[in-house]
């Protein structure tokens, strides 16, 4: 057998698939270095959807004629894609929600309220997106359990020798962590945490809304018992997301929402539900999102998630090379090989709300803020950062850019 | 042929319109109920053994459906008469499929599918054994 | 002031926005009367999301830069044109949600598991749909409270001679109840239902989801606390519906969905809530859909609310009047003034299934089946209806193929 | 004039570099703190009155945020000087927006803003008058 070289993938030529670089912004060609907020979408994924509204849009599962059931063909043939994006071992298991913050809501609630109570203990950590954060703490309060943190060192990496304390401190029921940090791109070491939970007889829930986009995902492989993640983010429209779930666990669980769809029989005194993953489907769902989150999974894969995974890790590399000859520059987070392409970084006298905005006045797009990560905002030291965060269409030349910026934040600021 | 004679050929409407073993059987050995969640439709299946308690003697089954499911039902009490329990319980839908033998959507094979689940489900039921994850409507129900 | 003849609508022109009527099904031109379970899309809905995805997407609330505040004010200002399509007395009490069904859910949810108990009665009708029959039944039995339903009489109308005897009963707490029904096309009183409801001292709630597409709604006029409705039966994407709740409720009430953007201030031991809408928006929402949303309100406002339910109102009664002539029909439902364009009928002998498919061939789109209200179907004896329903693009010609189809039909199966 | 002096022009960039009234205040007489849940920012702003208790003798505040909120802040120290507080409690916004003399984008409204609210919440907190709708965030904020 041949030994195949990784082909790289050319972002230059990749860019030219999304209409939205076609624009200028504030007279500057548009360097989005946003994507970890949110993705841009490729005219593959706007004209699949364009053209299921046009010629297959009909309600799912509910007609006998021939647009219902293309309409369904598509729906659950986008099931079908992505569940094989993450190896589900069933298509079943595979349930669309709104977004990643949806799906740890349903496992929050539809397993959380029947399976916590007083003694037990939920835990995620201080690198959590609110999205993973404030569900579990909500419900450990509606339920009595107690809620703790995984702290983390300077480096913006989990301290897993802590993990035996937090054991001590009550039933571990859950554990829920995301596999790829947004605030600081760190990539966490999730088998251990997963080998972990299970050892104290405890599920575990990966929000992998950050790492879906950026590298290969297999919940075999991962073992964990429930995955979260969000189409938007993943060149796919907003609007839809997916929770995979074990099938045991799945089949167990109480619903979540409840209305048309996910029901079997409905009594006056009594409703059952409906086989999986109906059960956990109420009502009319995303149904051209669902076609469009299809499309841009073909797209990724066409591409290759581990070219894409390269060619982040070789940005956030150049990036952080770059960025270092700031002046005083603080980058978080750990080193390149064990980072996404994401950094987040402060500048000592300039706010991030500043340097974003005049960055954008050179039309370079970059977030300000805590990033959904409060407490961990709190650990560093900061109110808030600035990230720039990077996807396939991100080319060097916009590093660049944003480093001349940056030396003209400093210029009129600083 | 154009698809309304495709899928509502002769014999399917014969079988809708004089089903054969159609109504309801006292002291089955073997029964039980199926649904169409889709429509709601309902059907009963009743099974009589023979001297050695697993030849299937006859089959009847009572309850309401559309053509494709009564035509379907009514084909599969002829095909399963003279059977063994034990085959039968373990039976291809792709067997009735072909005797059917037109093609299905993925929503109208529901319909084809209820009387065949219902009599797997009366069967495991009298013989004690343990329903297969097909029967808990899992694996042989496509998506789609 | 001259009187204004209210101007009708013309369904042959309108015809024209919509792309799916370009294409043949089984050979003949669609006919496609299957608009109570969605509707379809025109182009300006359809091209007003491609524009933002091509332009202007990005995350809202989060960013300073450009793209992030073309979408924060395309998302903030679809958000006002729902508001104002339901009369809202502040687009602050207009939330964004997956659905109709997702709406009631959060009422069912975020005030029920707070504000229901032992002694307390949930009051729903024979009539809802499951999306507003199963989120109160749920609600009530996880947490004590019993559940009741209004009966309706043989036409399909509610009797509200019996409410004395519910509120007997115990407390009533919530009433929840559709405006329009799905499956008979009833419209219902419900300003003497919510009359009631708040001499009882309970909530109403008013599932709108059949009554937006098709008739003006004022919130303030129906005086009702929440209701709830879907874009995609008024001509808007999938994937978006809203609840409008009333403020002082939404205030004091628990959030649904944690996670980003719908917190204030997010620490170990407690997390304080977002200010209105926020507060029940978490994570990255459907945001093009929104702006579909926003679009589909501009394009039923152009029509005007009152075209559309006056031909509504025409059609039902042509259809009506066309199809009694079938031998042995049996159709449900009020007579053609008090019911929106819906009509749900039987023909003896005739399984709903085989009429669907056998009209299908002719590309004539009809619902069968129990159009998730089997409670509803046990009080009509019926396993299921055959069902037509119709939009603003719906030409009588159409209705005159529903009834030449059904003729073939009978001849074929009869 | 081009973006940048536009929105960062000299008496901005003065106030941001200069901030007028920056710094704790020991024993005020009234105070308050607020955030911007956007970027996580907090500014403290302290009162101190006249003889009268009611004339703002000196307003002080602490915390940090981008220029756009520390330049408005100082201004605002500056503007209610000898103001009475029932007056400032009621401060139109427009009257702050007309001080900064900036065209703002809604995101950063609420920058310009966070000094004035919090300013109102201590003048309210101190004199026991209930918080107007507004002050809640309710209605002065606008979506979008
Ligand atoms: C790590 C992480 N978790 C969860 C979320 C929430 O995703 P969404 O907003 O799509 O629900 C995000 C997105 O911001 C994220 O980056
Ligand atoms: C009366 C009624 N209520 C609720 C719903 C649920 O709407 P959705 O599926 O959009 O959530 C529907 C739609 O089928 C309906 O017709």
């Amino acid at each position: 057998m041949a030994i195949e070289t990784r082909p790289k993938l050319d972002a230059h030529k990749l860019r030219a698939d999304f209409p939205i670089f076609e624009q200028q912004i504030h007279g500057k060609p548009l360097a989005y270095l946003d994507s970890a907020v949110t993705s841009q979408k490729p005219r593959q994924v706007l004209d699949a959807m364009r053209d299921f509204y046009e010629t297959s849009y009909g309600n799912v599962h509910r007609g006998v004629y021939t647009l219902s059931e293309r309409a369904t063909a598509g729906f659950e043939g986008a099931r079908a894609k992505v569940a094989a994006f993450v190896n589900a071992p069933s298509e079943r298991e595979l349930i669309y929600t709104r977004s990643a913050t949806e799906a740890i809501n349903l496992v929050a609630y539809a397993w959380g309220l029947d399976n916590l109570g007083p003694g037990d203990v939920a835990v995620v950590s201080e690198l959590d997106h609110h999205s993973n954060f404030v569900p579990w703490q909500y419900i450990a309060g509606r339920t009595g359990a107690s809620f703790r943190t995984i702290p983390i060192d300077d480096n913006g990496e989990l301290v897993l020798d802590s993990l035996d304390e937090l054991a001590s401190s009550g039933r571990v029921k859950v554990v829920a962590n995301n596999l790829v940090s947004n605030a600081l791109g760190t990539i966490n070491p999730i088998e251990q945490l997963t080998a972990w939970a299970h050892e104290q007889g405890a599920i575990m829930v990966v929000d992998a809304a950050q790492a879906a986009p950026h590298l290969a995902l297999d919940v075999q492989a991962l073992d964990c018992d429930f995955l979260a993640f969000s189409s938007h983010k993943m060149c796919g429209p907003s609007g839809v997301g997916a929770l995979w779930g074990r099938r045991e666990l799945l089949e167990k669980m109480s619903p979540f929402n409840l209305g048309g769809q996910m029901i079997h029989k409905v009594d006056l005194d009594k409703t059952t539900w409906n086989e999986l993953p109906y059960k956990f489907e109420a009502g009319t769902p995303a149904i051209a999102e669902a076609v469009g989150f299809g499309a841009a999974v073909d797209y990724l894969n066409e591409i290759g998630l581990d070219a894409i995974e390269q060619h982040e890790h070789e940005l956030a590399a150049y990036a952080i090379d770059k960025m270092s000859e700031i002046d005083g520059i603080r980058i978080f987070g750990p080193p390149p090989d064990r980072r996404a392409g994401i950094v987040s970084f402060d500048i000592p006298g300039i706010h991030p709300h500043d340097a974003a905005q005049i960055l954008d006045w050179d039309g370079i797009a970059v977030r300000a803020g805590h990033h959904c990560t409060q407490p961990l905002m709190r650990r560093l030291g900061v109110a808030a950062t600035t990230r720039a965060s990077f996807y396939l269409y991100t080319i060097p030349e916009e590093i660049d850019r944003l480093v001349e910026g940056l030396h003209k934040v400093k210029r009129a600021l600083g | 042929m154009n698809e309304f004679d495709q899928l509502y050929r002769e014999v399917i409407l014969d079988h809708y319109k004089n089903p054969r073993g159609h109504g309801v059987m006292e002291d089955a050995d073997a029964d039980a109920e199926g649904m169409n969640p889709l429509c709601g439709d309902e059907v009963t299946i009743y099974v009589r053994f023979g001297e050695d308690s697993d030849t299937i003697d006859e089959v009847k089954f009572s309850g309401r459906g559309c053509a494709i499911s009564q035509a379907a039902t009514s084909m599969l009490t002829e095909m399963v008469q003279g059977k063994k329990a034990s085959e039968v319980a373990v039976l291809d839908k792709d067997e009735l499929l072909d005797e059917i033998g037109i093609p299905l959507t993925p929503i109208r094979l529901k319909c084809a599918m209820l009387g065949l689940t219902t009599l797997k489900v009366a069967l495991h039921k009298a013989k004690g054994t343990p329903l297969p994850q097909g029967l808990a409507g899992y694996d042989d129900l496509e998506l789609s």
